[in-house]
């Protein structure tokens, strides 16, 4: 948007409008479809007709370009990791990742490994950590959540920002 | 009014009656084929999920601007207004109702049939563009479906075209007024225009890439096709005019077979005064049936659809003109 | 369980009477040199030992072992074939009678350190150039407890 | 990050790695370039990421048009050590990480182990344990099947069979959780026998799935993939794996009986309860796609019969045998396999004697069902390599290890 060097990057008018387009956001996470290892099979049951996360506009794309959200649902080894980092500089801004499962934030039951890297923050900026080897749906869902959550609470220090003020 | 000022406001029409249809079948789409897969869809973004679509498109619209290094960026911007500018100048002789046409044209099926064979071009450029290899095998695909699909829809539509004696979308729909006996006077009931009809679906599912037929977007084998570079808003045009598309394309199989806005057994003057209601439902009636193919429908393989398409579907539509014709001859 | 002297007898004829066959815990063992193993299982392929079921190396701490566990699915019957091997040896392809040895062939001389003999592609199959050391020897550590902390 | 600056790109195609002449079977590798109507070979990289992989399967084809001329898988991104990391655990420890070898179904690859265990040390399976065993097996059989059925239906576009299957595979892994306490990595399955009993409500869930799944749902996948015209003229004579083939590329499981031959662990080598039970063993003749996928879902249709049979036949008694807190199995060697959904799963288990064994090889079935594709997609089409990926049923946890 054109908007912030119209009006300034603090005035009300862009701030408001940033809160509008982040309430649009964070009700249209598609997530790219990327299983790795054991996790990728619950994040297909998300999917599924028992989980549904369609309903809150979370929905799978198969490419990178149209994808909002990357959900690394496995364990990440040194193979993995240029591939990983691609797919991540492919994604548009703004973006998330989710670390879904013990592996993808520490390295889980596999860390002792040399060719595993040890949490996937150490090659993206993770949003939300995920525990759970593997996580049950419901626990990438209650994921979904928070990072909506984040992305509201990012929007409202933006707003502060732009009062020149700070809520605490 | 001025002409001028006439020609705005119906190009203005045309593009809210193609946005709003756009933002309603998305959401239609998800509904349906979460229904037909055992789930709910969309349903807490706004009543009833209502507002989904209004927020994907918000969020397409501030995504990142962005083509690859490698493209070809002239041609990777131009590609998605290829392919959204000729869905949107279809919809100008799509007759709504008698007086609800934006352009009454006389040879209107000709130019809608010549508007939505842009489309491909616009998919072969965005194929090309992209210099990424899954999107070129889309586009090219695209291409080679278009070449063999074209011809016979063109022709499975000639029969009812014969039966009518006019290329008018409005004469062709007031000719399907009343009733044979009990069963309404359109060309689907018709023995020739039945078999039009079987052909008219087969080559407008491949036209419209819509499954079993979707080469080019194919996701299980190339990503997401052509489209697979393009993201944000330029996506959002790709996937406005494949929606937009398949409006067209319905309405064009409801104009010619299933009687336009016309009702059998009501009065003319009742149905006049709810036309476009009733052309737009039978239209979405018509999406809806190629949303359930969709749902339910494995992918056939390029070479099975280009043999199907050569080898079958045109030779069939070339013979049923030639039956058209010798019956129009001999009954008269 | 194999005839364990035919299949001796078999070897004698196919000039690898060096090779000792037994029976162990396992099942039927032919221990054979590094050198001799194609043959062997040449030999034991022509005896109707048609699948060769798996490969893969270990590691005794004085040297390595390559076992081959091949099968007859005709005879319903099992033997296996090790090779010792030194460290950083070559290990020669039983690919031409065996074609199910590409993979593991591959792995084993990857994660072992060994390079490969008369093999069609002879690459890496599981990691990169960024792994240096071969996994799967005992001299090769894993991390230990204090490394994969992630509060220091 | 700086860490991992040193990753490289893997190397994609081995310069020169062109089939020595005069070789019986195996790789007919075309060298890449440019073939006789001098139209140029087009070299893509199907994955790591890719919708119909599986997983982080990558596969190099070199395309003429849209026809494949050489392919060949490059496996690794999810290599992450299971055999390595045993070698540093207890025996008791180990079953954590085999689950996450055959993540669809676990309780395969931790029986193969406790077989393995229980031949090295003698210890006698109560009979109920046997049972639970063979119960818990079909069990995961038919739900790793839907899956893959669900898949396959997928990579050949049709998407509703895949939703249908992630219905009823909830259902079976709320019976699971029932019995093991997990959906996923249930650890059930020790050496000496099983960690619980089954208990009542979990019999009558799985009674209930049954009637369900037998009476509606199959028949229904039956209307929507195998009575499908285009399906079965997408899979029909693709993929053909011949019985020389699949012998010689040490194939097992569906993909084996699909080519013809009837091997089948579970009747050659009877392990568990399968020696007193009664079944079939579906096979196909031709090898191609519609044979392994008609094998597969005859066997969704036995693993069904089988899980009632067995919860009608439960023996009462133990279900755990006297095991010594610390394993010390006896210096030797034993291998153990079990029919796995995907084939014949071994472990083979060498001792030194003490706590931890010297070395612990997992023989993965898919590892070697995949390896056939570099010699059998040559001639097909993209579309068909995502079909013969799918009808082969791969788990990159099991392959990568």
């Amino acid at each position: 948007m054109a908007l912030d060097r119209l009006t300034g990057e603090n005035s009300v008018v862009f701030t408001r409008s940033e809160q509008l387009l982040d309430l649009a956001r964070r009700h249209s996470l598609w997530y790219l479809m990327f299983g790795i290892a054991c996790c990728a099979i619950e994040m297909m049951h998300a999917g599924g007709p028992k989980y549904d996360f369609d309903r809150f506009g979370i929905f799978h794309r198969g490419s990178p370009r149209q994808s909002d959200v990357m959900i690394v649902a496995g364990t990440v080894n040194k193979k993995m990791a240029v591939s990983l980092k691609t797919l991540y500089e492919q994604m548009p801004e703004p973006k998330w990742v989710l670390a879904m499962g013990a592996c993808a934030c520490t390295g889980g039951p596999f860390r002792d490994y040399p060719n595993v890297i040890l949490g996937v923050d150490e090659i993206v900026p993770v949003d939300v950590y995920i525990p759970g080897c593997p996580p049950r749906p419901e626990a990438l869902q209650n994921g979904f959540l928070e990072l909506q959550k984040a992305i509201k609470r990012r929007a409202e220090e933006r707003v502060d920002a732009g009062r020149g003020e700070d809520r605490g | 009014m001025s002409p001028w000022l006439d020609g705005a406001l119906r190009v203005l029409a045309a593009l809210a009656l193609m946005l709003t249809n756009g933002v309603i079948l998305i959401l239609m789409l998800r509904k349906v084929l979460a229904r037909f897969h055992a789930r709910i869809g969309p349903n807490r973004v706004g009543p009833k999920g209502l507002l989904q679509t209004v927020a994907d498109v918000g969020k397409l619209l501030t995504k990142e601007d962005f083509a690859p290094r490698a493209a070809d960026k002239w041609l990777f911007t131009l590609a998605p207004l290829v392919v959204f500018v000729p869905a949107f100048a279809a919809y100008a002789a799509l007759p709504f109702s008698e007086t609800w046409v934006i352009a009454d044209l006389e040879t209107g099926v000709l130019y809608t049939f010549a508007a939505l064979s842009m489309v491909p071009i616009g998919i072969l450029i965005a194929g090309w563009a992209s210099s990424n290899k899954w999107s070129l095998l889309g586009g090219m695909r695209a291409a080679a479906q278009q070449i063999a699909y074209e011809v016979p829809l063109l022709l499975s539509a000639i029969p009812v075209i014969m039966l009518a004696g006019t290329m008018d979308m409005g004469v062709i729909s007031e000719a399907q007024q009343g009733a044979w006996a009990v069963i309404p006077r359109w060309y689907i009931f018709h023995p020739i225009g039945f078999g039009a009809f079987l052909l008219f679906l087969v080559a407008a599912l491949a036209e419209l890439n819509q499954t079993p037929f979707d080469m080019s977007e194919a996701e299980s084998e190339l990503v997401a096709g052509f489209a697979t570079e393009y993201s944000g808003m330029r996506f959002g045009f790709l996937f406005l005019a494949e929606f937009s598309n398949s409006f067209i394309v319905s309405a064009l199989a409801v104009v010619l077979f299933f009687g336009g806005w016309t009702l059998p057994f009501l009065p003319v003057e009742w149905v006049a005064a709810v036309a476009p209601v009733v052309f737009v439902l039978k239209v979405y009636f018509g999406i809806f049936v190629l949303m359930w193919i969709r749902g339910t429908q494995p992918r056939i393989r390029i070479d099975q659809l280009l043999s199907l398409g050569w080898k079958a579907l045109i030779p069939v539509s070339l013979g049923g003109i030639l039956f058209t014709g010798i019956l129009l001859k001999v009954v008269g | 369980m194999p005839d364990v002297a035919k299949i001796a007898a078999d070897l004698e004829r196919a000039g690898l009477g060096a090779v000792q066959v037994a029976e162990e815990g396992l099942g039927v063992v032919c221990r054979a040199d590094t050198s001799d193993a194609p043959r062997v299982l040449e030999a034991l392929k022509a005896d109707g030992f048609e699948m060769l079921l798996d490969l893969f190396g270990a590691d005794t701490g004085e040297g390595l072992v390559v076992t081959y566990h091949m099968r007859s699915i005709s005879l319903d019957e099992d033997v296996y074939v090790t090779a010792d091997l030194a460290y950083g040896g070559t290990l020669a392809s039983v690919w031409t009678s065996y074609p199910s040895a590409l993979y593991p062939e591959r792995e084993t001389a990857e994660l072992f350190g060994l390079s490969l003999e008369g093999h069609p592609n002879p690459k890496r199959l599981l990691t990169t150039d960024a792994v240096e050391e071969p996994l799967l020897l005992k001299s090769t550590a894993v991390r230990t407890h204090e490394e994969v902390r992630r509060d220091g | 990050m700086a860490e991992h600056d040193d990753v490289r790109e893997p190397v994609l195609i081995a310069e020169g790695a062109s089939a020595p002449a005069g070789l019986p079977k195996g790789l007919r590798r075309v060298p890449r370039g440019v073939d006789e109507f001098a139209t140029e070979h087009l070299i893509v990289n199907m994955g790591p990421q890719h919708p119909s992989t599986h997983g982080v399967l990558h596969v190099l084809l070199e395309l003429d048009g849209e026809e494949v001329v050489a392919a060949e898988a490059s496996l690794g991104y999810l290599h992450r050590g299971l055999e390595k990391l045993s070698e540093h655990r207890r025996y008791h420890q180990i079953g954590t990480l085999l689950d996450r070898a055959d993540y669809l179904s676990g309780v395969h690859t931790e029986l193969a182990f406790a077989r393995a265990l229980e031949s090295m040390m003698e210890i006698e399976v109560p009979a109920r344990a046997r049972w639970l065993r063979s119960l818990l097996c079909e069990i995961t059989r038919l739900s790793s099947h839907l899956v893959w059925m669900g898949t396959f239906g997928m990579d050949i576009g049709a998407m509703a069979p895949f939703l249908y299957i992630l219905r009823d595979r909830d259902a079976v892994l709320d019976v699971l959780e029932e019995i093991t306490g997990a959906r996923m990595m249930f650890n059930y399955v020790r050496p000496g026998g099983v960690l619980y009993d089954i208990t009542p409500k979990a019999e009558q869930m799985m009674l209930e799935f049954l009637d369900r799944f037998e009476s509606t749902y199959l028949p229904e996948y039956h209307d929507l993939l195998t009575g499908n015209e285009i399906f079965r003229a997408r899979v029909r004579d693709i993929g053909v794996i011949d019985r020389d083939t699949a012998v010689a590329f040490g194939l097992t499981g569906a993909c084996l009986r699909g080519s013809g031959v009837a091997w089948d662990v579970r009747k050659e080598r009877p392990y568990a309860a399968y020696g007193e039970l009664d079944f079939d063993i579906p096979s196909g003749s031709k090898g191609d796609c519609w044979d392994r996928y008609m094998v597969r879902m005859e066997e969704i249709r036995v693993a069904g019969g089988l899980a009632r049979d067995l919860l009608d036949g439960m023996p009462e008694g133990p279900y755990m045998a006297k095991v010594p807190k610390v394993l010390r199995p006896p210096e030797g060697e034993a291998y153990a396999s079990v029919e796995s959904p995907r084939g014949e799963l071994g472990v083979h288990v060498v001792s030194d004697g003490s706590d931890k064994p010297t070395r612990m090889r997992l023989r993965p079935p898919s590892y070697f069902n995949l390896a056939v594709i570099d010699e059998i997609l040559p001639g097909h089409m993209i579309a068909d390599v995502v079909a013969v990926i799918g009808s082969i049923d791969i788990v990159l946890g099991e392959i990568d290890r």
